[in-house]
């Protein structure tokens, strides 16, 4: 028998599969096709303190091998999300949940992750520092190290949960932002969050999102997110969640020999429902044809 | 919502740039409500296409689509006997319960929004109503199902936006000319814009919108709209909306 | 009749079709296939002071919509080209060439542009920044616009032809380097070179080309080079040429309507040695289906 | 080069892992030397597989493939009649013009480097020249096409690395047993280099090599290798070497 379990943060998981926020909501629409349970974990749709409608539509573009989306973080607020949609999750989820979190300024990521740290079912708090900051002039939280920083800093002092903090690939140095994440107190990372692309319409020759912009996942990110994973593994010594174009047993053997520790899957789930619960299935005979008996032992292998 | 392989029984052109498809799945399909839609897969096309159901049986569902872009496309190139993988059923569908539906509703359908009122009309006269349509078209060459809708018994008016087929003009015209206890509509925005214009505002009604998106089954956000009575996915709590709900 | 043709910095193109460097060689290879004077023009292999071998095998990876190369700059140094290639393709092109340039300091990619200056069949000098500045630290030249800025200035000192510089797209901000390039006096610029990506071979458990990571493009990498276009477009005056998983006539008219003056295809003729062909002769017929007389019009349509 | 449409003609298992398909080309095809290979694109997979020509007529080419990952795994389950878009011919191919070749040259191959020996054998012969065949396999159920060589008329010498047929061993165990004027060698770079070490250094020979491709037809300096005379692309200047150029 192999064994799939990872460590994350102090807590195991029975295999490093995920699914990543935004692409699984709070978990019923799929709960309805299979038993979430099978899952590591997944992580939930990222929350803010106040509700947010989001970015006006269309909000989807199609590209090869991927999707834009500028959904803007739709979600009902932190207080809903603890007052109804845990308790509807822990109905389907018997294990802990991994708590997204947005936010525009330091003030408001502090708010939420301490709302959140005190509810019993989130087992870790992931802090999506890809939002552009408005304090800061719009540009990301995640693209300047010392901003992501004083984010894991602040949230720190004020929760007892681990700290995933969760970067953005749109950067010159993904490791200098990492490692300063790290010495911020960070307890994992999470990379990566989408690329930002575009598509236009060639019929009406407007961008195909009413945003204009927005983030691109899927497949074809792969490669960009397996070299920010490997590049952070060496320079880190907190793991990292590896995210980005997932879609096999496969591509979740090559993200761990890279450097991860679990992985998430975003994309792949929009278009195949039943693709975590698939990957989490053919697991166990890929370590076979790959000679692994314990996933473990894999991370970082390829250093 | 589940997931399978339909087998294509057919797939024929039946306007221009309009086929009609007839699909065969082995399981349930589910689909319950006219008005509801399914999302397909086609290789080499990372996104799922949805297309509303036109009608259905147990085991056989019916979709028309117009070829509009490279997916479309690639679908009207597909033969019987070839497999898809389809994502059903998806959304609410039509609501026949509703009490204020009346004696006489009007169906009315623009283009590629004209395949969901078949069902639906379906529906209504084995409930016993007999509903009028009204059915839009840009031209002759673009009609399809007008024969059809009559052979169900219901009352049809066709308008074409050139005059070469039925009354020249937009479905509000035909619309403006016939007593209704009720609508139903699907089409171009802008045509359903019109018709909430146009209808009497104390009649209700029902209106089938179009979005982009991501999944189709509730997961992304990707397909939101504001409602008087908040957000709303189309996917999952569309693509039908009530007429007092709806923002502009 | 449709009008396809452009201008590049005040050459006048055909068609606004070229092959990206690195993909066409120096064009024999492909004029035995056709006629290359159908072309708007190609840039050629990158050119250094010194011959170079380049990097160690495995150079290639595959990826999903795209592959992954570390050919590290192999050619046979300026004065060949000059003395060998040039003349041979003078034979298969009656057009101007662009003479792609590599370097690892200020002096080298002077050196290299200045003696390609004084070739006739040169219409433009593409300086390629993101070779990594060896005394620099190894950083890319194209991630600092100090750096990017200093490259073009002081090969501007130097030359009569159009400089184009051309930009990496692994940076936090494209516009900040776009823009810094510009007020150094470049004429044009290029994007996107190859995002840096990875692959991991599962079976020896290793990175699959020898160097680890490599430059990542195809159609995968359309959507983050078409964002860079549309956002530099809005912040410089000079022209654009788009780069970056073209494939066919609507994707040259997607880059177009970003604010691309020309475009240039690179991996597609690796894996369909006709496809500059292809798209030159489907560019009259897709112009009409979207309604497009002349291609000058749409440049920066989308804005 | 050029670009042509291939129909398969049969595609079957002839070993563990190990297919020969037959394929009809319309066009010519343009092979003209044993060890020239074709690069085949395939749906799904970004680069095209570069696969030896094995045998070949004027409209036909025969490969032999061992299944080693999903695009060969994909080749595998092709069926006959389907298309396969193919670029050829490549490389420089064996080449049997050398004036040292004398009068008993020895073919070496192993594994998945056994089908291009094929052609090349028949090429000798037809020029007269019978040559020695040493073919390397691991074991039994690896091994194929022994029969083919032996009916063409060639002295046929198997080894297996388990023994389970021909004699114990490598290829380098047979060829230290033989005589031979000339050596023509594809397999695994190990096997190229043993046998390199283990030949004569007075007897002159061809080696054939692989490395991963981005092109196959010289555009992307992917597939470069140091030689003595300098750098050389293996899908253009190559993928046979000359013993005396080659830098381990
Ligand atoms: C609930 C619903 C029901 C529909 N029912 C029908 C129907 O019965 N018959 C019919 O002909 N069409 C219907 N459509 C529209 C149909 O989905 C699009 O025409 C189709 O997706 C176009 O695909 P393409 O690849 O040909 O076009 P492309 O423009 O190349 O597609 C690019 C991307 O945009 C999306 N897209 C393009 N147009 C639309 C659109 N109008 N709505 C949503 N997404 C779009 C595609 O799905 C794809 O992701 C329906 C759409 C929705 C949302
Ligand atoms: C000149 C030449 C001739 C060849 N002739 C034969 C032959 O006659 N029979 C045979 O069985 N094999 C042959 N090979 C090897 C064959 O190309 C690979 O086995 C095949 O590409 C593997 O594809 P895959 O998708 O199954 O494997 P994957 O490992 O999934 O392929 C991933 C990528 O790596 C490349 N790749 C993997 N292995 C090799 C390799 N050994 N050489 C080059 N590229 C590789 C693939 O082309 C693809 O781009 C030859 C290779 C070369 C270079
Ligand atoms: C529709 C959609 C919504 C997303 N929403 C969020 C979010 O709320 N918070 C977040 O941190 N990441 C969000 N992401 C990013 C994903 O979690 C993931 O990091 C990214 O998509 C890369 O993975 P993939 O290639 O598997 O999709 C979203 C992605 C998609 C496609
Ligand atoms: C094999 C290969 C070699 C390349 N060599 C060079 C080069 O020498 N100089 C350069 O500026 N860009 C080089 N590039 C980058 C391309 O010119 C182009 O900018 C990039 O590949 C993006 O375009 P694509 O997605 O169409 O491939 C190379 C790309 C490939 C695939
Ligand atoms: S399309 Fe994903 S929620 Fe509606
Ligand atoms: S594979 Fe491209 S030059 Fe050899």
């Amino acid at each position: 028998m192999v064994n799939t379990k990872v460590d994350l943060c102090g807590v195991t998981l029975d295999n490093p599969v995920m699914a990543a926020s935004g692409t699984f909501g709070y978990g019923y629409e799929f709960a309805e096709l299979f038993d979430i349970n099978i899952l590591g974990s997944f992580s939930f749709k990222g929350t803010t303190l106040e509700p947010r409608f989001g970015n006006p539509t269309p909000r989807i573009a199609e590209c090869r091998e991927g999707l834009i989306n500028s959904i803007g973080l739709q979600n009902p607020g932190v207080d809903k999300v603890i007052e109804e949609e845990l308790p509807k999750l822990k109905r389907c989820l018997h294990k802990k949940v991994m708590a997204n979190v947005g936010g525009f300024s330091v003030e408001e990521y502090t708010e939420v992750c301490q709302r959140l740290d005190s509810c019993d079912q989130v087992g870790w708090l992931e802090v999506n520092v890809s939002c552009p900051n408005v304090h800061g002039g719009g540009i990301a939280f995640g693209t300047d190290a010392k901003a992501a920083a004083q984010v894991v800093k602040a949230v720190k002092s004020r929760v007892s949960k681990p700290v995933i903090v969760k970067l953005s690939p749109n950067v010159t140095d993904i490791t200098e932002i990492a490692a300063a994440c790290e010495e911020a107190g960070a307890d994992g990372i999470s990379l990566i969050n989408t690329m930002l692309g575009m598509r236009i319409d060639l019929k009406t020759r407007k961008p195909v999102v009413a945003n204009k912009m927005g983030g691109f996942s899927g497949p074809a990110v792969f490669p960009v997110a397996l070299r920010m994973v490997y590049q952070v593994y060496e320079c880190v010594d907190i793991p990292i969640i590896g995210i980005g174009g997932i879609f096999s047993a496969e591509d979740v053997i090559e993200m761990m020999l890279a450097g991860a520790s679990a992985v998430q899957i975003g994309a792949a789930n929009l278009v195949n429902p039943y693709v975590c619960k698939e990957v989490v299935e053919a697991l166990p005979q890929t370590m076979k044809k790959y000679g692994i008996n314990d996933l473990k032992d894999i991370i970082g292998g390829a250093h | 919502m589940k997931k399978s392989d339909f087998k294509i029984l057919s797939n024929k052109k039946i306007a221009d740039k309009t086929y009609e498809m007839k699909l065969f799945c082995s399981g349930e399909h589910g689909i319950s409500n006219g008005g509801q839609f399914v999302n397909i897969k086609l290789d080499g096309f990372f996104l799922r296409r949805p297309i509303s159901v036109c009608d259905w049986t147990d085991s056989n569902i019916t979709i028309i689509y117009k070829t509009v872009g490279a997916g479309t496309e690639k679908m009207s190139k597909m033969e019987a006997g070839q497999m898809l993988d389809i994502l059903t059923p998806l959304g609410n569908g039509f609501n026949i319960e509703d009490e204020n539906i009346g004696e006489k509703p009007v169906l009315i359908g623009g283009g590629a929004g004209v395949p969901p009122m078949y069902g639906l009309c379906r529906l209504l006269i084995s409930k016993g109503v007999k509903p009028s349509v009204i059915l839009g078209f840009n031209s002759q060459k673009d009609s399809f199902y007008i024969e059809e809708f009559k052979a169900m018994g219901a009352d049809v008016y066709v308008t074409s936006a050139d005059g070469s087929i039925g009354t020249e003009g937009f479905v509000t015209d035909a619309l403006k000319t016939i007593e209704y206890t009720y609508f139903f509509a699907c089409g171009p925005e802008a045509m359903l814009k019109a018709i909430d214009y146009t209808a009497d505002k104390k009649t209700d009604g029902q209106l089938s919108f179009e979005e982009r998106m991501g999944c189709g089954f509730g997961a992304c956000m990707g397909c939101s709209c504001e409602t008087k009575y908040g957000s709303k996915r189309i996917c999952k709590e569309g693509p039908v909306l009530k007429r007092g709900e709806i923002i502009w």
